[in-house]
């Protein structure tokens, strides 16, 4: 295992450090938990709370400031945090408006998240939670845990973010988080694997010509593998498999993220882009605005992920407003 | 002298120190790689916040002890469960000096049910609750027979390690695992694993002291 | 080599393809040319033009917009670009107040460059150049090439840029950019080597457990090779290396880059940054802005590079003024 | 009737390509790993360039053709310099009909001159001077020796491949390998041996063909 680290152990602490010795203007560290939240918190408007496992930077600290996150909660590499973490934001972030908890759906957010909100009604916070699933990679079905939670979680923090910002009400956001979730739909594929700190080996192997297709942000396996094929045609893939989900028509509006899992270079992700924009061009959508970066990480995973949100107006104002915070910023 | 339930888990705490890297394995096959992980960091703190207990610490203050630190410090699917569990366990043990063997049964049959509520899973779906369930019934089974506790224990373990067994053969539909679909069949549950690891440990804890106590 | 490209040939085409489909409101292709200009280009302004060879992304074509550069050329991958791009990029953004142009201190890059205002003079138009030599991992002395230009050029980029946005003359920016050029050092490493799509294979090996401390970032090796230390101990090498060329007294104000080269997780450019604050702030400098990202890449080679920037009361405003491109928007 | 000059830098053309990965290697080691790319993209357009001239051009229009498509194909440092050459040697023979000795000695010097302007480097710096200077320098003194202008060629060969040798011995100092400082040492320059070959190439098609031009 090649990082640069001082130890598995503290590799999680000191990066909380690192951060907020990095960006006091925007977040500060709530002393004795894995939390960040905005250096002004709490603040009288609806709080957003997200959070999960590691590894994943810049999500979430990244996303923590004006018109996104109010506070960010980091559990172990790869492991959603505890309730007792995710309480304690909550606390520091409730300014009175109630808080709206962001969870990605693996069952153990899920669980941890509801206990911290469980905790936080049990002293007398307004709380409401989203669930994002916007992985089809996975079949959704009722009887199990349903699609995944990646990048398209972006969006929510983004779009949910601006209408707490704007004055909305918990209801209100929750409200919007939600259109987001429903009209949101991402697909991401794997080059390679990435080493947990603590694990100290990493958690898959791939051959020198084989890719995975359908990877989860952890590491968790796909839906196959096959031989590494052009470019154009795994986007054509992946985007096959999103739209399928949730087609656009000519004359939708959509946004477009193309999301690097850590270890792929910018340079790719364009070259994914031009494929992305060819497709729905092709279909007639208008792409709103697109994001392209390393937004929602695997550690030093090589691969890419697409997100696609269709837009409303509503949805469409509330993307592009302004947002300051250390990893996203937008006029 | 020991307080024999602080030893107990602690001796539950060793066998899932050594059983790291497998139950790690085992999740790296169907999950992220890190159960063992997991249930390690959790186990060593709580032996941290046992050894601050004072000695007289009675049952439900043992169980809550380890149900709030695994709550606080395992985090995944299993660090909330475990930590119901264990919540759910002390509720009943509250106000009880001694364990008799219905106060074991509800123990257990709390725990379970604990675990069930959070998880909103039921047997079939390739969790822990594969191990635990049947366990359950095997244990409550003996106790209706009027089988010594440490003999009931044992029926547990059993019908625990076939639960094992048993999550190789199905799809998992809950957890992480789920995502796989058919290609999670073959592999054996790194929590039901773990659960019945949980059990083993106790069982031989019990084999090693004069059965005072289940 | 395993890489989400459709061919090593037309791997700098689709990509400038993905950046302007990407990003039409900041920047716009010059067809036919591996030029990327700002959107609204020409405007009545000092433009600055920068370049060089491809897979530095975001480097330079992240940083055409609002307060940074006009026109950014792109090269083939690793190679600097030739002088008829250059000289179309500053035909291009060229309002009348003159063009400055951002050099990279590679012979290669040197030369096209000033050609290219050698071309650009003989049409009339008024052409400055800065070269910049940020890396200290290189000896400086007058009988060779002198050090090499690196992550420290964005603060030219982002601090001349200020300068020309605000309406300053061409020879004001000039000399606002020698002033960062002379205050700015930076210093990397890497962990892992690059592949460039034209060659196939990895420009250099290291073992398991060896890094490069001093690398370039082409591939071009350092001053030695080691075994793995912890992140604090590399770190604290990095700065000796980079306070000794530039020293920083108490009451110093400085800005920080950490700077991934593509195939480093965030986690660990954090982790970096905790040991470089702490460093500056036993030294009583004060640390006035930090950023952390992956800005100037090698593909995707891991590893990263520190830069200090001492600050002076002009500097540092123009620093902290707005900026808005693709990849670096600031308020 | 092919053009000779046409045909003498397609020959040329040819030995970049062959030598391609060659060049590429000997620039890994103290370079970028570009070099043999860059010359074969350069050659590769100069040859469609090249197609595309009139079967008359003159010397000069061909030096001018291949000098404008070094500098816009080639990029790196070798562009602008082996550009520079030919652009210097273009001026050079610019209304010139026929190669004499006295023509073809003021067009290497033009060429070597440019790059020294260009590079502003001298020869001991590990550079594509340390071929291309004493190979100017014999086939000066040849053709002031009043041989044939092939066997003045062939003298300019044998210098720059000494040249090559010498560069092994030597510490850059300019281009990308100064950077290496002493660790430059034993290893060949790139831009000197793609000077060697270009000679070399001339040469060759020379002895091939008829020796009415140089
Ligand atoms: N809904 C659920 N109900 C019961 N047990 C579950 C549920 N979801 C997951 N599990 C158990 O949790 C185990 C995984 O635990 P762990 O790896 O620690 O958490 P995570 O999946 O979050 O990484 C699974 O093997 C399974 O036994
Ligand atoms: N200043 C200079 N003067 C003459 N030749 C030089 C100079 N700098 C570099 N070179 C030559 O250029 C060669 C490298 O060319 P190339 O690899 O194509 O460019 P780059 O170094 O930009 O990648 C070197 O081997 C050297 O011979
Ligand atoms: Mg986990
Ligand atoms: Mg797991
Ligand atoms: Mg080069
Ligand atoms: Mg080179």
């Amino acid at each position: 295992m090649k990082k640069i680290i001082n130890s598995p152990e503290q590799v999680v602490e000191e990066m909380l450090q690192g951060v907020a010795l990095a960006h006091p203007q925007y977040v500060k560290r709530l002393e004795g938990f894995n939390v960040l939240v905005r250096a002004g918190a709490p603040s009288p408007k609806v709080a957003l709370v997200s959070g999960g496992g590691s590894g994943h930077e810049p999500t979430h600290g990244g996303f923590v400031g004006k018109g996104m996150l109010d506070g960010a909660v980091a559990g172990a590499v790869f492991t959603s945090p505890t309730p007792d973490q995710v309480f304690e934001a909550v606390k520091a972030v409730n300014g009175g408006k109630g808080v709206l908890l962001v969870i990605k759906n693996y069952t153990g957010d899920v669980l941890n998240f509801e206990m911290a909100g469980e905790m936080a009604a049990a002293e007398g916070i307004e709380v409401e939670k989203v669930v994002v699933d916007d992985d089809v990679a996975v079949e959704n079905s009722t009887w199990t845990t349903g699609r995944r939670g990646i990048a398209g979680t972006l969006f929510v923090h983004k779009i949910a973010g601006a209408k707490a910002e704007a004055g909305g009400s918990l209801a209100e956001v929750k409200r919007v988080a939600e259109k987001v979730i429903a009209n949101v739909r991402s697909m991401g594929m794997a080059l390679s694997p990435c080493t947990v700190p603590a694990a100290g080996k990493p958690s898959f192997t791939l051959a020198e010509d084989e890719v995975e297709i359908g990877m989860g942000i952890h590491g968790e396996p796909g839906t196959h593998r096959e031989a590494l094929r052009p470019a154009d045609e795994i986007v054509a893939h992946l985007m096959d498999k999103i739209l399928a989900d949730n087609p656009v028509a000519a004359g939708d509006e959509v946004a477009v993220m193309v999301n690097g899992l850590g270890g792929t270079p910018l340079m790719e992700l364009y070259v994914v882009n031009r494929k992305v924009a060819e497709i729905l061009g092709a279909k007639g959508a208008a792409i709103a605005k697109t994001y392209v970066g390393n937004l929602m990480t695997s550690l030093e995973m090589a691969g890419f992920s697409i997100t696609v949100l269709k837009l409303d107006r509503e949805i469409k104002e509330l993307l592009l407003a302004p947002a300051d915070t250390p990893a996203f910023v937008q006029f | 002298m020991t307080n024999v339930y602080v030893a107990a888990i602690e001796a539950i705490g060793e066998a899932m120190i050594r059983n790291k890297e497998y139950l790690t394995d085992l999740d790296a096959a169907i999950g992220d790689a890190d159960h063992g992980i997991n249930m390690v960091r959790g186990f060593e703190a709580v032996r941290g916040k046992l050894g601050a207990l004072p000695p007289e610490a009675d049952l439900a203050t043992v169980l809550k002890t380890v149900a709030m630190t695994l709550i606080s410090t395992v985090g995944g699917a299993s660090g909330p469960l475990y930590g119901t569990a264990f919540l759910r366990a002390a509720a009943v043990a509250q106000g009880k000096s001694a364990v008799d063997g219905a106060t074991a049964v509800s123990l257990f049959m709390a725990a379970v049910n604990g675990i069930k509520e959070r998880g909103k899973a039921t047997r079939g779906e390739k969790t822990m609750l594969d191990a635990l369930e049947p366990a359950y019934e095997a244990f409550a089974a003996g106790v209706g027979d009027n089988k010594p506790l440490p003999d009931c224990l044992e029926l547990a373990c059993a019908a625990a390690e076939r639960g094992i067994e048993y999550t190789k053969t199905i799809v998992a539909t809950k957890g992480r695992a789920s995502y796989l679909g058919e290609r999670s069949l073959g592999h054996q549950d790194p929590g039901a694993t773990s659960s019945y690891i949980l059990l083993k440990a106790l069982n031989d804890f019990c084999r090693r002291r004069p059965a005072e106590e289940a």
